[in-house]
């Protein structure tokens, strides 16, 4: 029961990437003919799997530390490279701004973050909370989402008040009620560093276009209109 | 350094889910086994449903349904002061949704081994309907109830989905051992997993092992 | 007075059962159904029980209706005073022989029932066995003391003896019948055994095609063989034996064996052929026993 | 030859019984074992359809050893030419009263003998119904007849008729007989019923305490009374009427009830008690019926 | 759009995994029936274990198992030409793993029910044991092996957790619906998960339907 060979050029990608991931890749393939499919996931799994020998040829990962594991495991071709770093927002569905300051207030009930243990925004949002001194006193109102998408979820259905999420969120295609967000200032956190590696395997020069291209004006220009530096 | 909180959290919620759903389930899988009423295949089908939808997927729709924004919430919170997301009760509601069909249907199927006369018989002797259910027929069905609780209660203690998306998280609160397991294998921890993991399995080998050691001396005894 | 006039269709399309039932009998009597296998009598008793629900008619004990189609009275099997032996025993298996008995005793009632029952049906031995290792015998004692240790006004028994030998049943037919009398039962019993209904019964209803066809005592309904000459009795020949001019019969007659000497042997009679045995002189001793 | 010698340790610590059977007869017997119930009959059937392991012994039939402890033979019942009808039925709720019947014959066999069977017992309006809708007796019926359609060599019958009225019960038994004959079976029956004993038995063992106390011809066994004068019976007075000088006792025998009429009344002589009718002269008719 | 891939490889994987589950359960569920070994009790412990892992810590200890690097994975590979991480193989393999219990304990607790002397007539009737099973046994135990069934089948087509790990998400491949329900959901496309949800509900919806409707009119025919 011999598979044919994948055409497709797989892309391992964390879950906040995807959205500029597929812009970026539909003009890629305009551009090379080399077809791209998508495996989007947490970048902790997509990490366990790749070890475990998934036939994923690119991987895009939301900080460095993943890749970094896997370079140890000798699955990665070259360096990991930084294409891009996300923003970090506040982001409500209820009816105000939000701002740093509004997090004591009565009105926010529930903060909703990612688990900073495994997602780089949730990291980023606990800095800023320690960098405001805001931890403490804030402690009974977190609520975690295991990644940036389901904080997400939490600040969509309305659970939680408000949250700290990618700016990347509010530029998802055919969102309609984006909320109402504030731009947290890049000084609270350190950079959300988004990188990219090519990994070994059948498809290493395909890959390797791939990685190239995330460098290029147009996929520069993509990024920037989803949210990213 | 163990934090054990999860781990009590945990065995704390699987063992609420359990009894709760025990007792719901009975007189719905009563009902179920007793009627012969044209809507009782869709309602068997209605049971299985929360089994066929991502438990992650259940736990938003439960969002929806419960967010503290919407007026069913603040009714429910205005008058029986619960909540349901971030909450305690909420982990148990989701878990008793989610592990709903794995208590109906063995329950289910228990009742409908039990030789009608020995029911007629309690009821001759004046028993009600409840003193014969509570007497004859589940004693009866013991195999099908242990299967109902155990597997309840071990889905219970593994179901992480629903419970990550209806209680968010919160350590002490909300946060079992599943849920900590799971963060640890993200975050690449594996060390750290696999204690916990191992923890867990321990403490409900040995459960289970109780459970089923006690089960087969009674078992013996009746069968002679 | 108990009045039972039900009406129900029994059974699949193949086939086709209508009971047309109109019974009538005083309290206090020893009712006796009796009919072929498959006739409805525990169909009959059921009704009664409330396990089944007639398709129309009334159930009328004691000038309380039970059953109604007409007044839509149904009362639940627990509201009628009953206690019924199974044709399957339907012992609880969960429970031993003797938590069976104390699951059937009413609340705040003395258990001295219980023992009375225990000694006299001999079940002491196996009280703290499941029913499942019981013998046949066993079981079919331990479910007629379950069904006697409410004392229930109308006792329902399904073959409640069949399982049992010839000692036992004798011994329990007279305990049925003592317990009948003294804590004035009622009681409707199927029975296929003749002698324990001639025992037994005070009235007889017999059952066919779903109908009552004859109704009396059991001696007018079974000696069904007119009386000519001083003795008669029917049996069958087991044996024929012949010493020297002297024929020597054994018939069976009954569960008991005869041994009759003729003298004439007109007829060619063999192993196997039932016969008459009647008499006109005859100087019978008649002495008690046992 | 068929010889069973086997010891099996039944019951519980409260109960215990210690079966010690060393029973031996020909093919082609009619054997029936009778005894107490409790006594261990259904265990020995068991035994022999090795679906009960004795503790020790051999069980030896026709030369072939079935099980043997010192041998260590234990062949499986699927190996043991035996049909068994057993106290509870035990027919398959899954199957309609016709499945269980084409259930139970032997592939490339003919289904003549079904239907055969089909219409001697009566089985023919419920052959397309689950056991389940069927009354007691029709039960039995098809138990028996599903036991009857492999025609095994040895045929244990555990009370095979015990739910049945007496006419079906006469004509079963009859029909037992022939197939027996017929087929030249060995065949082991469980009665309490002594008339049906004696009616098919050829040879009859008592049990007792787990033993077997008496064996012999049925006749033997069950002809107690010990003869003195040219006829006497025992029996249970039903009713006794005086009419001017005479006496009439109306007296059951078996199933039967017979009339005798008296002129000496030396002893006071009531409804319920044995007695023993005897006479010296007695000059009976005997005449063939039916 | 619909994209209709993820929909008939989900209900292949359930049809797949459910039939090979039941034959796996069926004979393990007898053995445990009638088993009177001291170690039985262990084994039922272990059958239920994998319900006390989160799917995702299951997954990834599989992957671990499973890794085509490690001599065992190679051994398979070459000897079977079967490789279990990222292939619908996989799929199946981790989805029997984890519904294990839900097939083999409704199934075990049907055994027990079966009264003893219907098998022992059937042996006397020159039945084999696979002859009794098949034809008096399992069906008398229809009730239970319907809830094995549907338990089974159901959740498989809502798990996601360890087909995540094991199956890598592979378009056409691996991509089954609830992981793609998942996504939707995570990628806040709310309105295609709901779509999918529906079309999932509705698919097995009809299927489990017309399963108890079969069911109650066969039910009916035997208790008349
Ligand atoms: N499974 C069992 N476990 C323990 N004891 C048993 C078991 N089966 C039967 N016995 C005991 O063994 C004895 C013999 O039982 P058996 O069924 O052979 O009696 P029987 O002669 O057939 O009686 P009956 O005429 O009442 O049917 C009884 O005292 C019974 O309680
Ligand atoms: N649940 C049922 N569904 C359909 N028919 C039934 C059902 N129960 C009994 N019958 C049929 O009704 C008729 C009467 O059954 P019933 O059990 O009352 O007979 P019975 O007189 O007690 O016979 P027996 O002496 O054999 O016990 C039988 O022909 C039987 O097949
Ligand atoms: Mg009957
Ligand atoms: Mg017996």
């Amino acid at each position: 029961n011999s598979k044919p060979e994948k055409k497709e050029l797989l892309v391992a990608v964390a879950a906040n990437m995807q959205y500029a991931m597929k812009e970026i890749g539909e003009e890629f393939t305009k551009k090379t003919k080399i077809p791209v499919e998508y495996i989007v996931s947490s970048s902790g799994k997509l990490t366990a799997q790749i070890t475990a020998g998934a036939p994923y040829d690119i991987f895009i990962s939301a900080n460095k530390k993943f890749p970094e594991a896997l370079e140890k495991e000798n699955k990665i071709l070259g360096k990991q490279k930084t294409f891009a770093f996300g923003k970090l927002i506040l982001w409500t569905k209820e009816d105000f701004k939000p701002s740093l300051e509004i997090l004591s207030s009565d009105k926010v009930k529930k903060i909703a973050l990612a688990n900073p243990k495994t997602a780089p925004y949730g990291e980023a949002a606990k800095q800023v909370l320690q960098n405001l001194n805001l931890l403490g006193e804030l402690k009974s109102k977190l609520v975690f989402g295991e990644s940036v998408a389901q904080t997400n979820q939490f600040i969509d259905t309305k659970s939680a008040t408000l949250g700290f999420t990618a700016f990347s969120t509010i530029h998802i295609p055919n969102k309609t009620e984006k909320g109402n967000w504030f731009l947290i200032p890049e000084k609270y956190y350190n950079p959300i560093e988004q990188t990219v590696v090519v990994l070994k395997g059948k498809k290493e020069k395909e890959a390797e276009q791939f990685y190239d291209f995330l460098s290029s004006d147009i996929a520069k220009e993509i990024l920037k209109q989803n949210g990213y530096n | 350094m163990i934090d054990w909180n999860p781990l009590i959290l945990t065995f704390k919620l699987a063992l609420v889910t359990t009894i709760i759903l025990f007792l719901i389930a009975i007189p719905i899988a009563y009902w179920l086994s007793v009627s012969k009423s044209k809507i009782k295949p869709i309602i068997e089908t209605i049971i299985s449903m929360p089994l066929v939808l991502p438990p992650t997927v259940i736990g938003f729709y439960l969002l929806l349904v419960f967010s503290p924004t919407n007026s069913f919430s603040i009714w429910l919170k205005e008058t029986f002061d619960l909540q349901f997301v971030f909450s305690f009760e909420g982990l148990v509601l989701g878990s008793i949704i989610y592990s709903f069909p794995f208590m109906v249907h063995p329950i289910q199927s228990g009742f409908k081994t039990i030789p009608n006369s020995i029911i007629e018989a309690a009821y001759l002797l004046k028993k009600s309907k409840l003193e014969t259910l509570l007497k004859v027929q589940l004693p009866f069905m013991k195999a099908s109830l242990l299967t109902g609780i155990v597997l309840t209660f071990a889905h219970t203690i593994g179901e992480f989905g629903v419970v990550l998306m209806i209680g968010g998280n919160i350590p002490n609160q909300t946060k079992v051992a599943s849920i900590m397991i799971y963060d640890e294998v993200e975050a690449l921890q594996y060390d750290v997993a696999n204690l916990y993991s191992i923890i867990l399995f321990a403490i409900t080998f040995v459960i289970l092992l109780f459970v089923y050691i006690m089960n087969g001396k009674y078992s013996n005894k009746i069968v002679g | 007075m108990i009045q039972i006039d039900i009406q129900k269709r029994l059974g699949s399309e193949v086939q086709d059962i209508f009971l047309d039932i109109n019974i009538e009998f005083a309290e206090e009597e020893f009712v006796v159904l009796y009919g072929k296998s498959g006739v409805g009598k525990t169909s009959i008793l059921r009704m009664i029980a409330g396990l089944l629900k007639p398709d129309s008619g009334t159930i009328e004990i004691k000038n309380e209706k039970w059953f109604s189609s007409k007044g839509k009275i149904n009362l639940k099997p627990q509201s009628r005073k009953v206690g019924m032996v199974f044709q399957d025993f339907a012992l609880f298996p969960n429970m031993t022989v003797l938590e069976n008995l104390k699951f059937a005793l009413p609340k705040k009632s003395s258990s001295e029932i219980i023992e009375e029952l225990v000694s006299l049906m001999e079940i002491k031995p196996f009280l703290n066995n499941y029913p499942n290792t019981l013998s046949g015998g066993q079981k079919q004692r331990v479910a007629l003391a379950r069904a006697l240790v409410q004392k229930p006004e109308i006792l329902l028994l399904d073959e409640p003896l069949s399982a049992l030998d010839h000692e036992m049943r004798r011994k329990l037919q007279n305990y049925l019948q003592e317990i009948h009398r003294k804590y004035k039962l009622t009681t409707i019993l199927v029975s296929h055994d003749v002698s324990e209904i001639v025992r037994l019964a005070t009235k007889v209803f017999t059952l066919e095609n779903g109908k009552v066809v004859k109704s009396g005592k059991p001696i007018e309904i079974f000696s069904n063989t007119k009386l000519s000459g001083k003795f008669q009795f029917v049996g069958e020949i087991l044996e024929v034996q012949k010493q020297s001019f002297i024929l020597i019969y054994t018939i069976l007659v009954g569960n008991e064996i005869v041994k009759v000497f003729s003298e004439n042997s007109e007829e060619n009679i063999q192993v196997g052929d039932k016969v008459i045995v009647a008499t006109k002189a005859f100087h019978p001793l008649i002495k008690k026993i046992g």
